[in-house]
């Protein structure tokens, strides 16, 4: 698996892109997984307002994730 | 009413766009659309009451793609285009440059209206840009702004 | 909301307009503004399943000044507007010219699109311009459309 | 006063443009004394969709014309 960071969170986090070799999960797991990482992963990764695309497109927290999916976490998106 | 498939074009750029060859495109496509409405979004020097200095893009490669295709695709199935040119700007950029452009060729002026705020619609509250206000010495990731959300939920309930 | 006096030009003209001229004008009095709607309308080459070969316009020379002027002041009323660009030819023109040009900036670009429509389809019902279309060898002069009609009128439910 | 006609009008009247000499009077009256002028007057100045404009401003049937005023007849408009 490959994460993703994108926006404010990839500045938060410090970390663009993440390559993760955990077994296959949901994202509501992963985001957990993650969570863990630290106290700024943790709040950072809580928000209400974080959105999920899996292989570039939106999903829920509900997808079952595999081993060869991109995931990216990012914030609301602010362009046009 | 007969669904033609348009001329799609989609750019995600750092250089700027040429707004009067972007136009003439459109023309050049439209012998049987007499309608074009272009959109063009610039670099504010003022939000939310501060002095804005520039403007830093970023987007999410691939992704951005995907979802400005499916954009137009929508669009094209909803309304009669002759052609539909979408342009995104990322990178650094100055007050009043230009950011964003999408122009639409149709029939008639209502549709090429409709679907002109259709895709800023939605390209605003779907497309992964993010936006990185600088203003002065200090540079302030922005929100999302409610009146999107609210301008993207009214074609549902068309 | 404040209402600045956006600039407002209007010109009937027989020559063809540079929409690319245009647009940098309206473009040069946008620092505060964000948004830039155009929109441009163009001799179709079929009207009525018919094949056209070109339109010949008419118009009453200072009554048509006097009601883009209103329509254009009306606008600036209803929104708070940067600048307004009105062109509209006269005479005759061939297939897939520009017929009429109406330009508009503002802060955000719902204002941007509302006013560029509400200029259009007030326009199209009030301004005393008269078609007539070549079609081979004969010359009609257009009816109104009923959708014309319609769009005008939904401003008035708003 | 001054009356003109544009437009299918214009073309179906064979006039643009016609100088008038009488008392001041409603629009529908001038419509009227018009229609005289012969059977394609009538016929044309009869029809329903006629707009009129006085000093250029779109004006009523009522409306109430003076020596000075510029009177327009012409088809509905199909510009833009």
């Amino acid at each position: 698996m490959k994460v993703l960071f994108f926006g404010q969170l990839r500045e938060q986090l410090g970390v663009a892109e993440l390559p993760l070799d955990i077994a296959p999960c949901s994202v509501r797991e992963l985001r957990k997984t993650l969570s863990a990482k630290g106290e700024n992963w943790e709040s950072f990764l809580a928000a209400d307002n974080l959105l999920v695309a899996v292989n570039q497109t939106i999903c829920d927290q509900n997808y079952e994730l595999s081993q060869d999916d991109e995931i990216a976490f990012f914030p609301p998106v602010t362009g046009g | 009413m007969s669904k033609n498939i348009p001329l799609i074009s989609i750019n995600i750029q750092k250089n700027d766009f040429d707004h009067g060859l972007e136009y003439t495109q459109l023309k050049e496509h439209s012998d049987q659309h007499g309608a074009i409405v272009t959109f063009t979004g610039l670099v504010r020097d003022m939000n939310l009451g501060e002095q804005v200095t520039g403007l830093f893009l970023e987007h999410y490669p691939g992704m951005t793609e995907k979802v400005l295709q499916k954009l137009a695709a929508e669009a094209a199935q909803k309304w009669s285009l002759g052609a539909i040119t979408i342009i995104h700007r990322i990178g650094q950029l100055d007050v009043n440059q230009q950011i964003v452009f999408v122009g639409v060729t149709a029939t008639h002026r209502g549709e090429a209206f409709d679907a002109c705020q259709f895709l800023m619609d939605f390209l605003k509250t779907q497309a992964p840009f993010w936006k990185k206000e600088q203003r002065g010495s200090s540079a302030h990731w922005l929100d999302k702004r409610l009146s999107d959300e609210f301008a993207a939920k009214k074609w549902k309930e068309r």
